[in-house]
């Protein structure tokens, strides 16, 4: 039996007694009898927390983690960035992590400021006039940037750039099913969204237009062309926006965003194989009786002293049920604190710094490869952390190569991104990677495609 | 503002905690100062090129986005005095019904710290990921075995991401029998998640009435199924603690018309071990990792909200999925998509480090823990109803599961005081509030989880601090107290009303 | 105890939290309950030997010692809650003289968490050790170079017993020349392990005055100087703050003598990178690792308190001591016991993650960046100086180094109110106090460091709190009010009288 | 330059000012000009954060921890206990690692508190009335234990068995030339300490006797016996205790003894490299006015609520000084606490558990040793966690062999145990060894004699 439970055996008999009970098997007469596990699960004995921890250490040394073992020089989405102790230590606070959400303001004000600080970041990041407390991740701020701009407008139909992240189109894909939403696809012409792509004008207008600056490929958006297409449609336009990035690059609130989404792990989180990450949405204020999830206000209290509170709240599930904006309930506010802490400590200067250098690495990345033989660009327009290669391989396989010498050489693309070949590569670049690593790297690669 | 005003920016004063008062505490951007930085980066030797050369004109900010300026002490006191502002499972016990605040044991945070699971990047090709990999599908059959279902997706991150999956695989399944069904059955006891994922899910909610005995009225049920109707979501217990004692009817009318039963794993701790959803007759299930498997709530979050599915669902689960290739010595682990999938539901894998946890609480448990686990929370969540039983209403007085949910209706008609003012009352007693006005259903609804980590002294405690409030809301002082209450938390009652009114969400909206 | 019996055991109340009251937190034996248990161990399979056949009878205990039966869950709950009844660095500015409470980075702990470092044994042969054995040589040579002297050990724990370990290498150079002396001086404004070191040491101490100025009176001293003086220990800035300006005559007048120097290197924060005591001439340096390089205090320890000695003492160090053999690429570590040793100082090689922790902290600053701190902290101590004098009154009035002391004499004349009320009445402006009634030449002594790491603004605010409690202690009731802070901690002030009168040291010696 | 430094140069100007000074330079000019840095310190330039946590990572890389590389048999003092989560959890809270002396009460409950309970702990361990809030480690406490034995009898002499940790007995050599106490060697005979031994009766009777048990070869000791010493010769007893076996042998007050000390690392604390550790320190009501460092002490505040101070402060150092029982005064708070949070943990249950399962690892690994070719018992007396043997090879060369084997084999003896050889070995075993574990252990050693 676990540690966790208090009750001694004498406990268990007093208050079985209380209730005029014999046995703890009494508390389920309301389950019919037909129904209940004779057998009990068949599931392994409970173990000891050593036994368990040990179970975890194999499967954990099991995994190659990006570190010593493997030097990342991978992205599509998820970063190696700097990740301070201190970030690790306040994010990890127990009153942080135990506690849920705040619906007792009261005792609450710890995470509802910390929030509230949240959405102000995110709300200067994107150059956005309100942001909301956190969705699941990228591609849930993206599908519910896209159900905004559908009740919004009141249009099914949005035109969704090939260079949004392809999992970020295939979740919009999966939850279209039930929206019922049209999703048009805007072909890439030499890495970055061709609006002109012929057929659309023929289109009812639609209810969004989606873009991604960087885009997937790490190239730089013409995103005034796809405000363009928004001011001729009627359409809110929807940017998919890197916080990291967003440290040199114009804000997508001054390229005439309606709504802005991202993926935020790279403010503070580890890699995760993938989860829990961070969904960053930020919106006009016109939309704020639509935002998603919570909404963390400022207010006073009865002494009026300054206090934080969820606000807006008719918006959301408990109260509008059928008719709320969203379903979301749990979020992921940890997280939200941890980028809070991390975007606190990189601060102003911090956060251009970390962008510069992972551009700056990116860059000179990208020349040593592309001097390799049969190394060709995907594209030419300008790239800022992350780059597409040709390579004269297969992409999977110079990955698998270069894990056994120590790297993890990056993403294998989608062969749509490469015209149904399969030699296309993603490399980030971030500001941990020293130039003795790219140097090591691009040696490396260069026996790999060999 | 003025009563903070004296306050922001107070540096290192540390009057905010309330271990030494009750002042605010000012913002980070009070906080911060031009100059000033606690960021350090490795030295790379990366060539220094020129912005100017990397990024284009038209796409350079003309100045860095202005985020806070401060030291890595100010960093560090401001979260750390947040962190004093703020109760949490760590602190005391947090009844707060239907979102099951037990204990979260520490190895599971030590867990998911490794730096071999922590540290790996989803996107590495899986002879790199091998581990993670093999522990999902661990868990994936643990999950199936506790919900006896067939197969499971781990990818949608939260209870109402489970839902909205579980709706998508209702509509594909339905597709494939070649029909598409409109409605959607939910009890008017469902969680507010449930009718708005119905609706995401393309579908028409249809509310059928709980019955005097708080449970699905069957007849009611029966009158408004028919052809069109896709399937019922129910948990069970339901949000009132009670048992669906006629589920077997409800699942034989439900399939009766072709439709299909998802199951709310929300309330799962109720009936770990003792009987599972499938057996229950349910084709698709959810579960929040976050209630029953102990991972700690966060704030408000990450969770992880699993769908579990029988034998028929599971070629329309989502994709990829991690799966055992190969047997014995040299099995090995991949990923593959299901056939009729219906799709991503998460950008990489799900909350994989959630899913870590939840695989720890589960094998330190093992079956036998875990049916503990439920009989436990079902024996304290008794007490406490028997031992409140009169201090408030049972409206419905019989035996409930993991929470029951009592009313302070006559409270309010003798004195008054509302459910709320309990719940604040509540606060100053040494303990977080239950969830209130929840169900809907139940006027002045008290809805109390204690869960099975609390302690009998504890229940005392709590049982105590609940009659103690009551019988002070006997006198008229003790009345107009209470309405006021709390007054020794860092805030008092907070204006609410003002916050919708004159919104100001960031901190630049403040009024200058 | 009426007041707080209402209350324990408590169970999971949380009402001890000042987040939501001021209530007493139970011991954890009256949250003890017989049968819980938090305890997991290992499964290992070892054959169940019976305790009979390993235990002889006359050893066998009768009944497992009594210590608390509580569950995970209640031990979380108890100690975060006593977590919340506590001040920190973390927490705010904490200007306690002579104690230099800077705030400490995290990085720190990170780094002396590492497996590799953590998880040593202390006697595993040096050939698995090679880390640690380069670190703490590395970690050598620094302090060496930041103090001016010719090699170290880092056995001592903590200050004291660095004065000590410097004491005894007093005595065996004396004794090595053929003789041995008596006495000790220190100046009457010595810390207290000062002088309780010379006794351990089995030396006689001898006090010295400071003058007008704050210092060491030089005639004064001359005066007690003989053959029979083993050495002199000093501070330098000395306790009150100052820089002892004559430093090169005392060590002439003492060197004259034959006698040694001993530099007391609590307040080498003060001088870092600025002067260093080898060149002011001392012999032998104790340093306060867990102040000047921000180790944690941990509440009272632990500490670190290396000895650094000159050319001429070091064949009298503590042994074994970690040392390079070969150079180069071949170049290895290993042991070597100095020829004339004094001997083991600690059961080990002193508080190694501590080691660990400083120097992270060195290599991190650099020189240059230690020089900073040290001017940063006399620039912080200046302003404070510069601006509180007036509000109190400054027994020297000339330029601090990193602390200043003041006093609060006039403020006792006019108000009856002493130093300890200030630092009672400082807490609940968000303050810990200052060291009070130190050093005991001053009257009514408030001893305060701010140290580099506390900003501007932190400065304004801790100068603010300083000024509005003195310009409140002016009314009747200001001052009424003022001699009962604080009032809103979660206790008030301690009798500390009863605590000595009637002794209660633990829990079982409570009168029942 | 470092991020822990919150001055802008505004500020540092402005402060400047403010003193009516040009330069940082000019607030030490109370320096003499002769004596200050010209050059600055000669050390590397400050480098940030992350460089110096790779190199700290390069150090702890070069080291051989216990866990999976190195699986300990090694003990002498530094035992490889559990250490679970939570405690690690709760001991490193901000608010007890970040604090100092509670010297203000009424914002230090916290620290007070544990400490009081810590205190409460190891007076019920062995079985004294009161126990002090830490010393530095074992080898102190024992130190303390002797100034205290002299004090309180007048005498020099203390006679010290043999049979205590040599490095103890070292520091107490060490410390005995200040203090001048005269260190009386007692011998063992088959492995436990012979107070028969010849010549002691002439002696002068002592100021403490002091015992260990169980000893440094694990031996029981026959406590008794130096308590009739004691009682012959009116010396206090002294008796250095192991907290971990204390949890199944019979408590040192049981035996009569004057004053406790012990290592208290067992409680909780990773081996550390050997620091830091716990002094424990223990004694009878007689001599609570003696007691080295810091009490705490219930009391009450202004209102009456229970509350906790540090007392009896007349004994030390900052109030008596040169008259002071000790001159101790930042000592392990932070391991105190750690050890509370510890025993809180195991309870009464689980350290009788731990120590019942360490003795059964130990007779069975001790078995297993036993019936290799050419390993003898060292002695025979009976053993709890921790055993000596002899062996047919030199023990240093024999603990490289199976550190090559991935075994940290146990601690090779000062040839004072061993007449002169070098071939004794200490082997420790705990509740954390399992049976594969020792099996392997065995084998390994067995090739390893050869
Ligand atoms: C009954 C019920 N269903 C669904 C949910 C939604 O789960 P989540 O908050 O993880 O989205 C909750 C949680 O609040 C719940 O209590
Ligand atoms: C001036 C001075 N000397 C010596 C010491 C003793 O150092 P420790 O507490 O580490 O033994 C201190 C610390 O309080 C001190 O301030």
């Amino acid at each position: 039996m676990s540690g966790y439970t208090p009750h001694t055996e004498e406990d268990v008999a007093a208050m079985l007694g209380f209730l005029g009970l014999g046995s703890l098997d009494e508390l389920f007469a309301a389950v019919p009898a037909a129904l209940r596990l004779a057998g009990g699960l068949d599931l392994a004995p409970g173990r000891p927390e050593p036994d368990v921890v040990a179970h975890l250490e194999d499967l954990a040394v099991a995994n190659r983690p990006c570190g010593r073992d493997l030097v990342c020089f991978a992205g599509a989405g998820a970063y190696d960035h700097e990740v301070p102790a201190v970030t690790r230590a306040l994010a990890s606070r127990s009153e942080f992590v135990t506690s849920y959400t705040p619906y007792q303001p009261e005792v609450a004000q710890g995470v509802l400021q910390a929030v509230f600080e949240f959405q102000t970041l995110v709300a200067r990041l994107t150059g956005m006039a309100v942001a909301n407390a956190s969705l699941y991740d990228g591609a849930a701020a993206l599908v519910e940037a896209v159900n905004l701009a559908a009740g919004a407008t009141g249009r099914p139909d949005v035109w969704l750039s090939h260079g949004v992240h392809p999992a970020w189109r295939q979740v919009l894909g999966t939850f279209a099913a039930g929206t019922g939403h049209l999703l048009r696809d805007v072909p890439l012409r030499h890495g970055t969204t061709d609006w002109a792509a012929t057929g659309f004008d023929d289109l009812d207008p639609p209810a969004a237009v989606v873009v991604a600056c960087p885009n997937f490929l790490g190239c730089l958006e013409d995103v005034a062309a796809a405000r363009a297409v928004c001011d001729r449609t009627g359409a809110l336009l929807v940017v998919a926006f890197d916080p990291v990035c967003a440290g040199i690059l114009r804000a997508p609130g001054e390229w005439g965003a309606d709504v802005v989404v991202g993926e935020g792990q790279a403010l503070g989180m580890p890699l995760s194989f993938g989860g829990p990450y961070l969904g960053l949405f930020a919106c006009t204020l016109d939309h704020v009786r639509r935002l998603p999830g919570r909404l963390v206000g400022e207010t006073v209290d009865a002494e009026g002293r300054r206090a934080y509170v969820t606000t807006l709240r008719a918006r959301e599930q408990d109260i509008r049920r059928e008719r709320a904006t969203s379903n979301v309930c749990t979020n992921q506010t940890l997280m939200a604190v941890t980028a809070a802490v991390q975007l606190g400590w990189l601060g102003t200067t911090g956060l251009a710094e970390v962008a510069l250098r992972s551009a700056r690495g990116a860059h000179y990345c990208r020349q040593g490869l592309l001097a390799l033989h049969g190394v060709e660009p995907l594209a030419p327009a300008p790239t800022v952390r992350e780059f597409a290669l040709r390579l004269p391989i297969g992409a999977e396989l110079a990955v698998e190569r270069l894990a056994d010498e120590g790297f993890l050489a990056g993403v294998a693309l989608d062969p749509t991104y490469t015209d149904g070949r399969d030699d296309g590569l993603l490399v980030a670049v971030t500001e941990r990677r020293t130039r003795a690593e790219i140097d090591a790297f691009v040696a490396v690669m260069d026996k790999a495609l060999r | 503002m003025s009563a903070d005003d004296r306050f922001a920016p107070a540096g290192g004063r540390a009057a905010s905690a309330p271990l030494l008062g009750h002042d605010t505490e000012p913002t980070l951007f009070e906080l911060s100062r031009p100059g000033r930085a606690a960021w350090q980066l490795r030295t790379t030797d990366v060539p220094a090129t020129p912005l100017e050369e990397l990024v284009p004109d038209a796409h350079r900010r003309v100045a860095p986005p202005e985020l806070a300026e401060v030291s890595e002490r100010d960093l560090v006191g401001h979260f750390t005095r947040l962190s004093h502002r703020q109760f949490s499972v760590d602190l005391g016990a947090y009844p707060l019904g239907s979102c099951t605040m037990k204990y979260n044991p520490k190895v599971c945070d030590a867990v998911a710290a490794l730096h071999g699971l922590a540290d790996v990047h989803p996107a590495a090709p899986a002879s790199c990921t091998q581990g993670w990999l093999e522990l999902m599908v661990e868990l994936e059959s643990a999950l199936c075995e506790i919900t006896g279902m067939a197969a499971a997706t781990l990818q949608p991150a939260a209870g109402a991401a489970g839902e909205l999956t579980g709706l998508l695989l209702m509509r594909a399944w339905h597709a494939a029998q070649g029909g598409t069904r409109h409605k959607v059955v939910i009890p008017d006891s469902a969680h507010g998640t449930n009718p708005a994922s119905v609706t995401l899910g393309g579908f028409e909610a249809v509310t059928v009435p709980s019955d005097a005995r708080g449970c699905v009225d069957v007849a009611a049920l029966r009158a408004v199924l028919d052809e069109d109707v896709a399937g019922i979501m129910l948990t069970n217990p339901n949000t009132l603690g009670l048992f669906e004692e006629d589920i077997v009817a409800v699942a034989e009318a439900v399939h009766g018309v072709g439709g299909l039963l998802y199951y709310d794993g929300a309330n799962l701790n109720a009936i770990l071990g003792v009987v599972r959803p499938g057996d229950m007759g349910f084709d698709i299930v959810h579960l929040n990792l976050h209630k029953t498997f102990a991972t700690p709530h966060g704030g408000g979050g990450p969770g992880a909200g699993p769908v579990a599915v029988s034998e028929r669902l599971a070629p329309f689960l989502p994709g990829p999925r991690p799966v055992r290739v190969g047997e014995g010595d040299d099995a090995r682990f991949g990923w593959s998509t299901p056939p009729r999938s219906i799709g991503r539901v998460h950008s990489w894998h799900g909350n994989a480090l959630v899913l870590a946890r939840a695989l720890t609480y589960i094998l330190v448990h093992g079956g036998d823990g875990l049916r503990q686990v439920a009989q436990l929370a079902v024996l304290n969540a008794n007490w406490l109803r028997t031992r409140l039983t009169g201090t408030f209403d049972a409206p419905f007085d019989r035996p409930c599961m993991h929470e029951c949910v009592l009313s302070a209706a006559s409270l309010k008609k003798a004195t008054g005081l509302r459910a709320l003012d309990v719940a604040k009352a509540l606060l100053e007693e040494g303990f977080h509030s239950p969830t209130v006005y929840f169900p809907l259903i139940v006027e002045e609804a008290l809805m109390i989880e204690p869960t099975e980590t609390e302690s009998l002294q504890t229940l005392e405690a709590l049982a105590g601090a609940f009659e103690a409030i009551v019988a002070r809301a006997a006198s008229e002082d003790g009345a107009r107290r209470l309405a006021e209450a709390p007054h020794e938390t860092p805030v008092r009652r907070v204006d609410e009303a003002r916050a919708a009114r004159q919104l100001v969400a960031t901190f630049d909206a403040r009024p200058r």
